[in-house]
């Protein structure tokens, strides 16, 4: 192989905290971005990836310290020694970055336009007739439609995906050697991630350039990176050629991040968890664990004709309505889940929301019991709340934080009478913690001292207090890492199989649905548009919709979808 | 990672946070010391006496002494001494009145009651030439003033806010939390109060109201509810669709709950923000009050009361009043300005 | 007649050479008020600030000598002092002829001669009650038939053209007042301000807005106005000659000023810049940097500005440092008396009986007087010992009416009266009702001084006292309602007559100018039969015992008289004070 | 656009009522009898009837609330009962030196403000910063009272730098003699708590993802200051100056009292003062309007500055 475009050596680098003690986020690692080829940066939160990504365009904020033996060479040239002027010449010029929110790293109040012709202006000394011309070829290039009427546009007119594609093309606008790509479709659905990499792919292929790709997600790299360096906690795990990660990974962190993913080949009883393979033993998988409604199910929720529409203000004293959720009907079984799929705008949470009445539904029945909760009085309804409990995305939202864990477990049952004094609640919160697996001394924590697997738990503990009948997940496990997720997934699989639940699993991500989900129903622009059992639906998709959701979602390896002549570029 | 280091509440981060900030634990200490020092003037341990005449009219300070004019100072007595030669001069009588024992219907009275005055007879006191920090025209020690004018404006300043604060954070979070017709009769509330020029509410207010220190207060809070209530209506509405509020509304909890218990104690971090902002501002507000005549009434004292006799001063050189006034308050003000400043920053929950 | 009447007074206008315009408009005089005016019709207003512009614009019949003290009244759009029949009713007044009014559209283009039936109109004006002129109680009741005529007018505009006994013209020139009883002050009341001579064609043109329509036959006319913030007045191209004349009195300073001024025609100055300046410390700079070129002291500003003897503080000189600037200073002692009232008709503080009267003596006794003249005053004021002040007529200096200053007598006198102290230590009412006293009083810095004092008054009697702070109309307004129990006030004198002064406790004018409620049978006896006398022994005996009754009854504390210090710029020439007329601005010059 | 700005003017219809309704209610409860003021030393029953009846104090409460509505809709406020001069024209003239005064007043403070908050925010945690900082909260210590009483008296008295006081006719006059020491008290001021809202509000801006994208296309610090922080700065900056400018009607009282400058200020405490119903309604009125028009324009002005911003 040639000199390598890029060649990381020894690099440490440590934060300087609010306390004066430094913080060492990246550990002395080292590796090459050989030329013209992708390599995908891989690691959970606090591995130090992003740092690492940052550290090569040094924007790391002004608390970053690097290690004194430390270097990173472009070219030949050691970019930590650089002065600031020839630093900006790389930035933007050989070195590109696009980062994870298109929508914040984008300037407010420029047109995408102004935004891609400034760093031709600044870099390629165009004058702004020629720069807008390229500016809009470039869009054109990454395949942003409608690209003269689009250019003066401000970010925020467009979709997420269509600000990714602006990030994308003032990045390449100078042709840089180097693109480096921070998590770019972590805040994006997964039809339109497919898009962003497949174009994100050709450009690397088409401009000869090299791609740093950071994400946490080993299946969105393993479609197109040609070698993956696995990082954890500040230091390289493995560094190898992509199809070596998958086939024969030889670092145990590497092979615990590939398991404990749900996947849509397979459904084991238990996922996976890093601890599993930390500890030395070999892994062995759990057998399958088969999913579905069957005929004696005994139906608990019944759900008829769900209809929600939200109103906003518009003209002189017209209303605009908008239907957020259109005619949804569904039954939910005890003790099995049902998965509600969709992107973005689908309505899944909404129907969450609605049928524990957070949001008053517009029109539509729903049988608990026999009994339509939606039409209650809030009076009535109260005694059905503890009965239907819901477990939020944002566990670092869901808990307030100014309770202890303990006044956020007894909270509930105080409200509902269940135990019959302080004493006894407390007990029976201690019980729940130990439970879902907090340790003893978690009770007079603060939610900010726990992970967010931990918070999670405690969110779950929560429900669980009231012991309900039903359990609304929703995008519960979404933003958790992998590990983590497979943890939690793993507890509401046990909390089912121990008492019964019932679980409406709303998720974006397909293949955790898979996982969990007895039954699955697909949500698309409100519109419910398939239901399911989840075997059938993966394996037998029927609309249109459900076969390109499930075309999108990453399959890792084997690569089998846009890029297969990607892996012959390997051989 | 702050597991190792046993349970912290956010307060007690923010605390953390707050030592390691040393101007801000600096200033903390200072604005400690004036709360100390306010509180000792209210239950009448420090400057008890500060209405008693201990010097001659305007005595300059003692080391300052020279900078003082040299203005000739008149006394009661001159003006009796005075008064009597004019009177001699006319053949007036040298005590009582013209009138004679048989017009005057008390005549009688005085002259049994004059029997009995030597009880509420006083001693003359001897008059001091300096002072510390000089004295007022009335010959009262302008530092005793200064001390005792902390306690009344640091009091006015605290309850003031502290009143606007419960007023905007109440009316704010009814119609943040709420909404819909409630927030509409609130808002118009707001918008009504907003655009009534501050002044005029003042004057207006001010007008109804017997003087002192509880009605600069209640006139302080009607005047300055406004900020609380848009930022604390601003925070119930955004804090009533996050997570954790939904999650409280799904195990059952009440909305009065909701506000108060759950969404109140997330926002309480502004509203101490909030509170020494205003605290300072009505510190300031107080000065223009007491400059328009709207102050504290004879028998208090504030440092608007004391800076509304500058100007006065000023003109004939005594500047002193309001040097020691500005100091005082410069220190207070300056000292609660910089813990505001870290405040923020400590208590951030962002900053973590 | 009238249009002949303008013919007639052209023709005047080219014959007579009388108008000697000779006033300098680049000279420019800056003074200041410290409070706004209201405005300049003569019969709408009372305040001293807007008199002040007014008597420069309107010419009432008769005038003050400027130089002579005391004071003396002299003919001024008369020929002479008014012929008075025997009985003292009738009045006579010939004006001098070809005395013109300002040019104004309301006369068509036309020269305007000043004629009796404008004094005429002019008087009757106040009496008109939709006019509601503040100072209707100078002419109300006092003319024959001019109560039949008001009474006719209800509420409605005074038959300004039916005929009036009392106010009628007996030529063009003639005025004739008549009135119903004898009254020694008429002379005096008619050379106030508010009597000054406006045309009716003005005031008619201008009915919906009088107050900035002022025009007169004085030397200056008014150019420019700004409510509250501006007025400028400029000489009058049609005033009348009017040459410095004026007979020196035995003040020193009316050599210098004859001789600055004997001979020039008047007004000098061109123009005369009027600010209102409402705080002290920028008035007393401005001065000092000659932005102002005559201005009172500020009382803050007095022992910067004065060398005060402590022997006799009100003889104070001024500061040799601006003496050597040669910057004039002159004082006098106003006509006025300050005092605080007791209600009378109060349950607690008003009333005959011994034990309220011992009540009122005690406050009376408390109040240190001294140290507030010392203080507050800076020595320039003296004590208030007689209703009258020194200056105007009745006034007795040998009387001494000020209760002695002895706090410890005086609450020896509350104990003997069985106003006993409280566990608490203060007072409770003999009936054994608390005591606790509201004291009325306005928002500013100076009234907080005043109260202090006030405070220690009522602390060293253990009395209780609250405040009651109002603007002054509101606390007007309670105080004419019986509402307060004490307030202070002062009173100007509007004539320099006793009369003026002994009317305050007059028990008619209770709900009036009599604030206190006083109503004593003796002395509303006493004053009635003194408005039948002259100024002279007989009237002063019976002021003396009406003052007695006062100082028994103690329905006021007597305050002080304050001793007024201006100063004026070395180049302001001919400027002499006069303690009745306002400004001086007509007669004196400026040399810069 | 249209449609919002038609909704938001109707919308100030309730709240011009409720502030009629707060002034009513304030005012003739406490606001004082002017008749007393007008009947002057001596008075009698007939008199002041007859006073109180051409002010229209006779009525009842609720035909005085009436003329106060047809006062409002018209724009005419009718006489002064201080001086029954018309009310327009009083107002009139104290408008031109308060917007003279208040607006040099927050034109060179906020010229000054904005370009020293974006050195100091670009230097930000420099110790040129904290000293900026610390002289800031320093000179926002003192109370404004005494910035003025001592200005006046050490700059203009002492110093003679200044003329003491005055208020000119002419424009060129009063800005080159008579505006310099009362702007230059005023900006003092206000000078500091500007300077750190504004630098507060480019060091948050600083903190924002764009601002790293700008670094990463390689722009050096000056132009991201300058181009892509100031925009966005300047939303809040323009929304603080825009909500001020009502105030520039209202003046500067203290300045105005002591400068002897015939301005709004003093106008107000004057007509409170003589219980002048007529001038106090029309200002607090006029400054409503104002208040809310100005609301309006600094959400149009957002809107042109923030293009996220829509109207609703």
């Amino acid at each position: 192989m040639s000199e390598p475009l890029v060649s990381i050596q020894n690099l440490r680098v440590a934060f300087r905290m609010e306390d004066g003690e430094p913080f060492e986020a990246i550990k002395g690692i080292s590796f090459d971005i050989p030329k013209n080829r992708t390599v995908a940066l891989v690691g959970e939160s606090g591995s130090g990836k992003s740092v690492t990504s940052m550290a090569i365009l040094r924007l790391l904020p002004s608390n970053a310290e690097f290690g004194a033996e430390s270097k990173i060479l472009f070219e030949g040239k050691d970019l930590l020694q650089e002065d600031p002027h020839a630093l900006r010449k790389v930035r933007g010029g050989n070195i590109a970055m696009i980062f994870q929110e298109p929508m914040t790293s984008l300037n407010p109040v420029f047109t995408v336009g102004d935004q891609i012709m400034e760093t031709l202006m600044l870099h390629m000394g165009m004058g702004r007739r020629a720069a807008r011309q390229k500016a809009i070829s470039l869009l054109t290039e990454c395949g942003l439609p409608e690209p003269e009427r689009r250019v003066d546009r401000y970010p925020h007119e467009l979709s997420g995906g269509q600000q990714q594609r602006v990030m994308i093309a003032m990045a390449i606008a100078c042709e840089p050697k180097l693109l480096i790509a921070d998590e770019p479709t972590t805040a994006l659905d997964v039809t339109i991630q497919k898009q962003i990499l497949k174009l994100v792919a050709d450009l690397q292929k088409a401009r000869g350039m090299s791609v740093l790709f950071i994400t946490h997600d080993l299946d969105v790299v393993g479609e197109f990176a040609h070698e993956a360096v696995v990082m954890r906690e500040g230091e390289i795990r493995e560094h190898s050629e992509i199809r070596k990660i998958f086939e024969s990974p030889q670092d145990n962190y590497t092979k615990a991040l590939i398991k404990c993913r749900p996947h849509l080949g397979r459904r084991p009883q238990r996922l996976a968890v890093i601890d599993d393979f930390m500890q030395g033993t070999p892994y062995k998988e759990p057998p399958h664990r088969p999913r579905g409604y069957s005929h004696g199910d005994e139906i608990i929720l019944d759900v008829q004709g769900l209809h929600k529409t939200f109103f906003s203000r518009e003209g002189l004293f017209g209303k605009r309505a908008f239907d957020a959720v259109k005619d949804v009907s569904f039954k939910l079984a005890k003790g099995k889940t049902l998965g509600i799929v969709g992107e973005s705008g689908s309505g899944k949470t909404t129907v969450g929301l609605t049928l524990m009445r957070l949001h008053e539904a517009t029109a539509g029945k729903a049988f608990f019991n026999g009994k339509d909760i939606l039409s209650m009085t809030p009076k009535e309804f109260k005694a059905y709340k503890r009965r239907i409990q819901i477990v939020f995305q944002n566990p670092y939202a869901s808990l307030n934080p100014r309770f202890t864990v303990q006044d956020i477990l007894t909270e509930p049952m105080m409200l509902h009478g269940i135990g019959s004094g302080a004493q006894e609640r407390r007990r029976l919160a201690a019980d729940l913690a130990d439970r879902v697996g907090l340790s003893s001394n978690a009770l007079s924590k603060y939610p900010h001292e726990f992970s967010g697997g931990q918070r999670q738990r405690i969110a779950i503990a929560r429900c669980l207090t009231m012991k309900p009948d039903i359990l609304i997940c929703d995008e519960s496990v979404s933003a958790l890492d992998v590990s983590v997720q497979a943890q939690v997934l793993n507890l509401l699989q046990d909390l089912q199989d121990e008492f019964r639940l019932s679980y409406l699993f709303i998720s974006h991500d397909l293949s955790v649905v898979k996982h969990i989900s007895d039954q699955v129903m697909v949500m698309h622009e409100g519109v419910l548009v398939e239901q399911a059992d989840s075997d059938v639906i993966y394996a037998n998709p029927q609309h249109d919709y459900t076969r390109e959701l499930l075309a999108s979602i990453p399959r890792g390896w084997p690569r089998d979808s846009f890029n297969a002549e990607g892996a012959l570029a390997e051989a | 990672m702050a597991n190792e280091k046993g349970s912290r509440s956010l307060w007690a981060l923010g605390w953390k946070r707050l030592r390691k900030d040393h101007i801000g634990f600096v200033s903390l200490w200072m604005v400690a010391a004036f709360v100390l020092l306010a509180l000792a003037g209210a239950l009448g341990l420090v400057a008890s006496g500060w209405r008693n005449e201990v010097a001659k009219p305007y005595a300059p300070p003692t080391l300052l002494k020279s900078l003082g004019p040299k203005h000739v100072q008149l006394t009661a007595e001159n003006i009796d001494a005075a008064n009597k030669a004019s009177e001699q001069a006319n053949g007036q009588p040298s005590t009582g009145t013209s009138l004679t024992a048989d017009e005057d219907p008390l005549a009688g009275d005085l002259a049994e009651a004059s029997k009995n005055e030597g009880q509420y007879q006083e001693a003359a006191t001897q008059k001091a030439e300096t002072l510390p920090m000089g004295a007022d025209l009335r010959g009262r020690d302008v530092l005793q003033k200064v001390l005792k004018g902390t306690s009344t404006s640091m009091l006015v300043g605290l309850m003031g806010s502290l009143a606007a604060i419960v007023l905007g954070t109440i009316m704010g979070g009814f119609g943040g939390y709420f909404g819909q017709k409630i927030d509409d009769l609130l808002m118009w509330f707001y918008s009504v109060f907003t655009s009534v020029p501050d002044m005029l509410l003042l004057l207006a207010f001010s007008a109804v109201l017997r003087r002192g220190i509880s009605t600069v207060i209640l006139v302080m809070a009607l005047t300055s509810w406004t900020g609380t209530f848009r930022l604390m209506r601003a925070e119930f509405l955004k804090h009533k669709s996050r997570e954790y509020v939904k999650a409280a509304d799904a195990i059952g909890a009440s909305h009065l709950r909701r506000m108060f218990v759950h969404i109140l104690p997330n926002v309480s971090y502004l509203l101490l923000v909030q509170f020494s902002i205003l605290t300072v501002a009505l510190i300031k507000y107080e000065v223009i009050l007491s400059f328009l005549g709207f102050g504290v009434s004879v028998t208090q004292i504030s440092w608007g009361s004391m800076l509304a006799e500058a100007p006065a001063e000023l003109i004939q050189g005594y500047w002193w009043q309001m040097a020691c006034v500005t100091l005082f308050m410069s220190i207070l003000v300056t000292a609660f300005s910089m813990l505001t400043d870290s405040l923020r920053d400590a208590l951030d929950p962002k900053v973590k | 007649m009238r249009k002949g009447q303008f013919a007639l007074a052209a023709l005047t206008a080219i014959l007579i050479s009388g108008n000697g315009f000779a006033a300098d408009m680049n000279k420019v005089l800056h003074v200041a008020f410290n409070a706004p005016e209201t405005g300049f019709d003569p019969a709408k207003i009372s305040d001293q600030y807007s008199s002040s512009i007014v008597e420069n614009i309107f010419d009432p019949l008769i005038t003050y000598d400027y130089l002579a003290r005391p004071v003396k009244l002299i003919p001024n759009t008369t020929e002479a002092m008014p012929t008075i029949s025997k009985d003292g009713k009738v009045y006579t007044f010939h004006l001098k002829h070809g005395i013109y009014f300002a040019d104004d559209p309301a006369f068509g283009g036309k020269k305007r001669e000043l004629v009796a039936e404008d004094y005429a109109y002019s008087i009757k004006r106040l009496l008109d009650p939709t006019i509601n002129s503040p100072y209707s109680f100078l002419v109300n009741g006092r003319f024959v038939g001019g109560d039949e005529l008001v009474a006719k007018a209800g509420k409605n505009t005074l038959d300004y053209n039916a005929p009036l006994e009392g106010i009628k013209t007996l030529d063009k020139y003639t005025l004739q007042l008549t009135l119903k009883e004898t009254n020694f002050n008429m002379t005096y009341i008619l050379s106030m301000p508010v009597f000054g001579a406006v045309a009716r064609e003005v005031i008619e043109a201008n009915a919906a807005n009088t107050m900035a329509h002022p025009v007169g036959t004085g030397p200056y006319l008014l150019k420019e106005w700004k409510p509250g913030t501006k007025m400028v007045l400029e000489a009058n191209p049609n005033y009348r000659k009017d040459v410095f004349n004026f007979a020196p009195s035995k003040d020193a300073i009316d050599a210098g000023i004859i001789k600055a001024m004997k001979g020039k025609t008047l007004p000098c100055i061109g123009r005369v810049e009027v600010s209102i300046i409402e705080e002290e410390q920028p008035t007393w700079l401005a001065f000092l940097e000659k932005q102002l070129d005559i201005s009172g002291i500020p009382q803050p500003a007095l022992q910067e500005a004065l060398v005060i003897d402590p022997k006799d503080p009100t003889k104070a000189t001024l500061n040799p440092k601006y003496a050597k600037m040669g910057i004039q200073h002159q004082r006098y002692k106003l006509q006025e008396v300050t005092y605080t009232y007791f209600n009378m008709d109060d349950s607690v503080v008003g009333g005959d009986s011994k034990e309220k009267l011992a009540l009122r003596r005690a406050i009376a006794m408390a109040f240190p007087r001294s140290e507030t003249i010392a203080a507050i005053r800076r020595g320039q004021a003296v004590p208030v010992n007689y209703m009258i002040p020194e200056g105007v007529g009745g006034h007795n200096p040998n009387f001494k009416g000020a209760a002695e200053y002895d706090p410890a007598k005086a609450n020896a006198l509350l104990d003997k009266f069985g106003y006993k102290k409280g566990a608490d230590g203060w007072r409770v009412q003999p009936n054994g009702k608390p005591l606790s006293i509201e004291y009325a009083t306005g928002s500013a810095a100076i009234d907080k001084q005043w109260n202090e004092y006030w405070q220690k008054a009522f602390d060293s009697l253990k009395i209780h006292v609250t405040w009651k702070v109002g603007k002054w109309n509101e606390l007007d307004k309670e105080a004419r309602q019986s509402k307060l129990q004490m307030w202070g006030l002062a009173w100007g004198a509007d004539y320099p007559d006793g009369d003026n002064f002994m009317m305050l406790l007059y028990g008619k004018n209770a709900g009036d100018v009599n604030y206190a409620n006083f109503k004593n049978a003796e002395y509303d006896k006493l004053f009635e039969s003194s408005l039948k006398l002259p100024d002279g022994p007989e009237r002063n005996k019976l002021y003396d015992q009406m003052n007695k009754i006062v100082v028994a009854q103690q329905p006021w504390i007597f305050g002080d008289t304050r001793v007024r210090n201006t100063l004026a710029q070395p180049y302001v020439k001919g400027f002499k004070i006069h303690p009745i007329v306002n400004t001086t601005w007509r007669y004196i010059d400026l040399q810069k | 656009m249209f449609a919002y700005i038609i909704r938001r003017v109707l919308q100030m219809i309730p709240t011009i009522f409720g502030v009629m309704l707060l002034l009513f209610i304030l005012f003739n409860w406490v606001g004082g009898d002017p008749s007393y003021i007008l009947a002057g030393k001596s008075m009698n029953a007939t008199t002041l009837a007859n006073i109180r009846a051409q002010l229209g104090l006779d009525k009842s409460q609720f035909a005085q609330f009436l003329i106060f509505v047809k006062q409002v809709a018209t724009l005419n406020f009718g006489i002064s009962w201080s001086n029954q001069q018309p009310v327009s024209s009083i107002l009139a003239a104290r408008v031109g030196p308060s917007v003279t005064l208040t607006g040099f007043i927050m034109l060179v403070s906020t010229v000054l403000s904005i370009s020293m908050a974006s050195l100091v925010a670009y230097v930000r945690g420099s110790l040129t910063d904290r000293m900026v900082t610390l002289i800031c909260t320093t000179a926002m210590s003192v109370s404004a009272l005494v910035y003025i009483i001592a200005g006046q008296f050490w700059l203009a008295h002492k110093l003679g730098w200044f003329p003491v006081l005055g208020w000119g006719d002419s424009f060129a006059k009063n800005l080159v003699t008579y505006l310099p020491l009362p702007v230059l008290l005023g900006v003092i001021v206000s000078l500091a708590p500007d300077l750190r809202f504004y630098r507060s509000c480019f060091v948050e801006e600083m903190n924002h993802d764009y601002v790293r994208t700008a670094r990463a296309k390689g722009l050096s610090e000056p132009k991201i200051m300058l181009k892509h922080v100031m925009r966005n700065a300047l939303i809040p900056v323009v929304t603080s100056i825009m909500m001020s400018l009502p105030y520039l009607l209202v003046g500067a009282l203290l300045l105005e009292t002591f400068f002897a400058i015939p301005g709004m200020g003093r106008e107000v405490i004057m007509a409170v003062d003589k219980s002048d119903f007529p001038v106090i309604k029309a200002i607090t009125i006029y400054i409503a309007i104002l208040t809310m028009i100005f609301n309006l324009l600094a959400d149009i002005v957002y809107k042109l500055i923030d293009p996220r911003v829509q109207l609703k």
